[in-house]
């Protein structure tokens, strides 16, 4: 069995409110080490067997449907092993 | 060796079992021995561990709560008694009310979000399972120190597990709690109370009747969750194959529970199911145990037939499993088919797992090999009973008088009331409960900050139901039984100060442990005094729960009663909310005295807590009640005075709706403006009603004295003038600052 | 008139809106996500609440429903439309209307009585308001912030597509203060707030809610 | 400037009602491939120059506090560039 990595992340230019808490607690927690900090979605898909040319392009339209939204988000498909 | 079945011990009577490693005592698993006349299997065993526990038997609790049964007054609104999953009242017109408040303190320290989210929903499962809509939350829950860093932990979580599950649930949250007393640093509470509403001739039993009827589990599928303790057992006797880990907390998935409810009501609505139990503590076991104890007594069960959501679970697993969001429903065979065409609208997954058999033994099998033969009332019904050694605290020898700044000048008064409402316990509460859909189903009549919730049940004849929830818990530690009494009397007057009539009791004991005698003895004071003021009261106590080893080390918590009380308004548009209008007169109803023994100004000045609780004065209580009732009209608004005392009223009721007040206290001032005495209620009438409500003071001989009129933009006690907006910079964003 | 309200599996609003078709003197038609048959209503409602649960993002999954289909397909040829939070969600989702709804900038859940101003009286939703009446409606959602391109939002403010906007403090973060916008037909309007939750004074802050359903039958009868 | 990564997933043995969302809907969209699906979190944090060991150690502390919870989640550390 494969897996699939789809990975979603807010725009550049949307306003990431998550990823702002969590780069503001960091200093109050002792941490200096964030310059900046977004927070996105990860999705691990399992596949059958090795995954194939027709099956990533199924999982990019996937992506693209469903698992993004364009008007706000960006998505990156992976494959891991 | 694989399975351990039930001719595999009869056959190795001898093997070890790990009885102690699930909480079962020598005596215990020897009873069961006895019971069964052999050893347990191991799923026996298991089965037995779980509903023995403190939690699912209430072993140590249940030779103490017998008096709510044994002391109650027949009341001819009770049409569901203690013992099934929630009380039933009737309340007019056809509808019957069911209610219940439960506890999740436990998992709730450890993951704040999920254990307060399975906690909501725990308890409205108990509520559907009755046959009725769930129609409100509310949440009384208790903090540690709100400077302490780990409360910034929990208490966030919590609020937004709490909201998280109730919100996507659909139920508007109307009411609660927020305390904060150091000695929940380690044990914060987080109770759910829950409310649903039903016909009478739709009320639901917990019971398997009909031999060859079918046993249905319907929902989620079953996973590990919250198995930790039997996996001693499952490792025993899967030697090949181990069990992966466990997890330690369960998640909840409010929309799966969602569904569940709209799909179970759609059954509910064409008379499907026999009987019908939810699954909580102890899962399969339980179900199955209580449901066949509670019917004919014979059910079969083919373990292997449950939905999986993990595969590599043994049986003993599945029978434990406390995965959330499932129900078991006894039906006819007939009513199959119709029942799973609902299911499936709703996308709910449902299997046949049994049937109900002419027998008297609970038989499951697992591929065909019998694991468990037991009779199901001695599962479910028939564990042991303690009767714990209790001894009166030590602490109670030691207690010292409060002594406490008494604020006299117009300048000491203004410095006390802003000092005493920026003080996290009288804070406002809209940060939290901001986080709460109030509006939600569109039948909100009061909510959070009123006294209490109310909800219009009709449409058309605005029939609803009111709702307080209360604990003085530093009064409980005091004097636990005037503590319980005290409680249930606020909780009283809470809902007939916005105009109901109470009804019935529910309640959550939340407390240390029951085995250190002095907390047993808190517990026992606790339950003697709650059950002698329902019955002056003439108030049936419909349901409840017992959280027990709420502690750290040898610190228990303060003793906590969490009383819930039911009332009906025949009319919620007669309801009376707690905001002041302009030209206005203020009256306090009751008498004041000068203990500050467990109030807040005691509180926040050293964290004192004082010598003496008030003496519960029931008798004065019920005129009062009558009093609310009966004036009710007069009120153009209402509020209690407890916690805070009248400046803690009064400021709540300036800030409601901006308009500002002039009061003139007069004698024992400081105690005027800051005690906490029980029995107290401030009211604004129509100067035209004076006679009025002189004339009901005279009637029910409760002292009512005029304190003031309303209009202005400040709020000015003595000469102390307190603006608007000082009183609310003070008492606003407190907790967003601590918490935020 | 017959104006349907769909319900999705985890809609919490749909009773309300169903009951405030009735107040306003509808006749309130439930519909069910999985048929496509719309049952000859003359507009429909998308109610609040958590269909899906609103896992993945709120909307997402609805947005493919059976009764959706149907429901683009007549909203392109102008069909009115409301989308009540969740069904603005799902609007968005749908691509019947631009922009998205993410997450609140405090992260909360918000549950507010909120003062909205009616910026488009020009649709079919809210032509009994006055242009830039105040009302007060209430917010309850942990996603309500709208957020949309530079180019998308200037195209909705030229074209006088923003329907409320939130008055005071933004409660969540959204530009320019959005609170609802319109299609450019008009046909089809999204708003955060609850209009449904606002027709009563028993049960909410105001009455000020009950217009849109009024204005909706008013303009079916011609 | 670099980026690291924290990829926080919910363990397998806890219920994911996200991921089991998105199974059930892949399927109705006419997406067959997928057997299972987990959705988990992606925290991209910026940090200045390359980082070092001592830096890392910091993300995995405030990994393991702050960005996921030790009691249902787990999560890998990784630099990105
Ligand atoms: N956790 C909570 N959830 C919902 N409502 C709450 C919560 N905590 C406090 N409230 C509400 O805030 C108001 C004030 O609380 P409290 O001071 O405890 O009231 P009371 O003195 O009448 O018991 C009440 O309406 C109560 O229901
Ligand atoms: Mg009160």
């Amino acid at each position: 069995m494969a897996m699939i990595v789809v990975e979603v992340m807010l725009k550049p230019e949307i306003l990431d409110p998550q990823g702002q808490a969590v780069a503001s607690a960091l200093p109050r927690l002792g941490f200096t080490f964030a310059q900046s900090v977004r927070q996105g979605k990860r999705f691990e898909i399992e596949v059958v067997g090795e995954p194939t040319a027709e099956q990533l392009a199924e999982v990019e339209k996937a992506a693209h449907t469903l698992l993004s939204n364009p008007v706000i988000e960006n998505f990156v498909v992976k494959v891991e092993k | 060796m694989a399975l351990d079945t039930v001719k595999h011990a009869q056959e190795n009577p001898d093997a070890a079992q790990p009885y102690k490693e699930l909480g079962l005592k020598d005596d215990e698993y020897a009873s069961i021995k006895e019971i069964l006349g052999r050893r347990p299997t191991s799923s026996e065993l298991a089965m037995y561990s779980v509903m023995w526990s403190e939690h699912c038997s209430y072993k140590s609790s249940k030779i103490h709560l017998k008096q709510f049964g044994e002391k109650a007054v027949m009341s001819d609104a009770l049409l569901v008694g203690i013992g099934e999953n929630a009380g039933v009242v009737d309340v007019g017109q056809g509808y019957a009310v069911t209610f219940k408040i439960e506890s999740h303190n436990h998992p709730s320290y450890i993951e704040p979000y999920q254990g307060a989210a399975t906690g909501v929903g725990g308890i409205v499962r108990d509520i559907l399972t009755m046959g009725a809509r769930p129609i409100a939350v509310m949440d009384p829950l208790r903090f540690g120190n709100p400077e302490n860093p780990d409360t910034r932990r929990v208490l966030p979580g919590i609020v937004s597990g709490i909201g998280g599950y109730g919100n996507c649930l659909g139920l508007p949250n109307i009411g609660g709690e927020i305390v904060f007393d150091d000695t929940y640093q380690g044990n914060p509470l987080v109770n759910a109370l829950c409310v649903g509403v039903m016909k009478h001739a739709d009320i639901k039993l917990a019971t398997a009747h009909g031999a060859g009827n079918l046993v249905v589990l319907f929902g989620a599928k079953t996973g590990g969750d919250g198995i930790g303790g039997v996996s001693v057992l499952a490792s025993e006797t899967f030697s090949d194959s181990k069990p992966t880990k466990r997890p330690a907390v369960q998640v909840g998935d409010p929309f799966a529970e969602k569904v569940l409810i709209e799909c179970s009501l759609e059954i509910f609505k064409e008379d499907l199911v026999v009987g019908i139990q939810d699954l909580g503590g102890a899962g399969l076991s339980c179900a199955t145990s209580e449901l066949a104890s509670a019917g004919s007594g014979g059910m079969d069960i083919r373990l292997e037939t449950v939905p999986l959501r993990d595969p590599s679970l043994s049986p003993e697993e599945i029978l434990m499993s406390e995965s959330q969001e499932r129900m078991c429903a006894i039906i006819e065979p007939s009513k199959l088919k119709r029942f799973m065409q609902i299911c499936k609208k709703w996308d709910v997954t449902a299997t046949v797992i049994g049937e109900v058999t002419t027998g008297t033994r609970l038989n499951i099998t697992f591929n065909g090999e019998l694991i468990v033969d037991v009779p199901p009332r001695t599962v479910a019904h028939d564990g042991p009973v303690y009767n714990r050694p209790i001894a009166k605290p030590k602490y109670l020898e030691s207690l010292k008088p409060v002594s406490v700044p008494l604020p006299s000048t117009p300048d000491e008064i203004k410095a006390a009331v802003l000092k005493l409402m920026a003080a996290p316990n009288l804070a406002d509460k809209s940060w939290v409960t901001n986080q709460y859909d109030r509006y939600v189903q569109g039948n909100t009549v009061l909510s959070q900050p009123e006294d209490s919730g109310v909800i219009r049940i009709d449409t058309n004849t605005n029939l609803g139901v009111a709702i307080s929830t209360d604990a003085n818990a530093r009064w409980s530690y005091l004097n636990p039984y005037e503590g319980a009494k005290l409680a249930l009397l606020e909780s009283c007057r809470n809902i007939a100060t916005n105009g109901a009539k109470p009804l019935a009791v529910t309640n959550c004991l939340n407390f240390g442990s029951p085995e250190d005698p002095e907390v047993m003895w808190q517990f026992s004071e606790t339950v003697r005094g709650l059950a002698d003021a329902c019955l002056e009261l003439g108030l049936p106590v419909t349901g409840g729960n017992v959280s027990f080893y709420n502690q750290t080390g040898t610190v228990a918590i303060l003793p906590t009663p969490v009383i819930g009380v039911l009332g009906v308004v025949d009319d919620v548009t007669k309801r009376t909310p707690m905001g002041i209008k302009p030209n206005q007169d203020i009256y306090i109803i009751g008498n004041v005295d000068d203990n500050f023994s467990g109030s807040e100004w005691a509180h926040i000045n050293g964290k004192q807590i004082g010598d003496r609780s008030p003496v519960a004065d029931l008798d004065m209580e019920q005129r009062l009640v009558k009093l609310l009732l009966e004036g009710q009209p007069l009120f153009e608004a209402a509020h209690d005075i407890s916690n805070g005392g009248f400046a803690a009223s009064i400021s709540e009721m300036v800030m409601r709706t901006n308009v500002g007040a002039t009061i003139t206290l007069e004698g024992n001032v400081a105690a005027e403006l800051l005690a906490e005495t029980p029995g107290r209620v401030v009211v604004a009438i129509n100067e035209s009603n004076t006679n009025a409500i002189t004339a009901l003071a005279g009637k029910y001989q409760i002292p009512v004295r005029r304190v003031g009129s309303t209009g202005g933009n400040s709020l000015t006690i003595n000469g102390g003038a307190i603006s608007i907006d000082e009183l609310r910079e003070a008492n606003t964003g407190v907790l967003e600052a601590l918490f935020g | 008139m017959r104006i349907g309200v769909v319900t999705f599996p985890g809609s919490l609003d749909d009773r309300s809106a169903l009951r405030a078709i009735e107040l306003a003197g509808g006749v309130a038609v439930p519909l069910f996500h999985g048929e496509n048959d719309l049952k000859e209503v003359q507009a429909v409602v998308l109610p609040g609440g958590f269909s899906y649960g609103d896992y993945l993002r709120c909307g997402a999954i609805s947005r493919f429903s059976p009764i959706m289909e149907s429901i683009i397909l007549a909203a392109e040829h102008g069909f009115p439309v409301l989308g009540i939070c969740n069904g603005f969600q799902i609007l968005c989702e749908s691509h019947l209307l631009p922009g998205a709804l993410t997450r609140n900038a405090d992260l909360h859940f918000i549950c507010a009585d909120q003062k909205v101003s009616v910026e488009n009286t020009n649709t079919p939703w809210t032509r009994g308001y006055a242009q830039g009446q105040e009302i007060v409606i209430p917010i309850k959602n942990g996603e309500g912030s709208f957020q949309c391109s530079d180019e998308t939002l200037k195209e909705l403010e030229d074209e006088g597509r923003v329907v409320l906007r939130y008055v005071g403090k933004n409660p969540n973060g959204s530009r320019n203060l959005i609170a609802g916008i319109s299609n450019k037909r008009g046909n089809v309007v999204g708003v955060m707030p609850h209009p449904e939750q606002a027709i009563e004074n028993l049960t909410g802050p105001s009455e000020d809610g009950l217009m849109f359903f009024s204005s909706i039958l008013k303009e079916l009868v011609g």
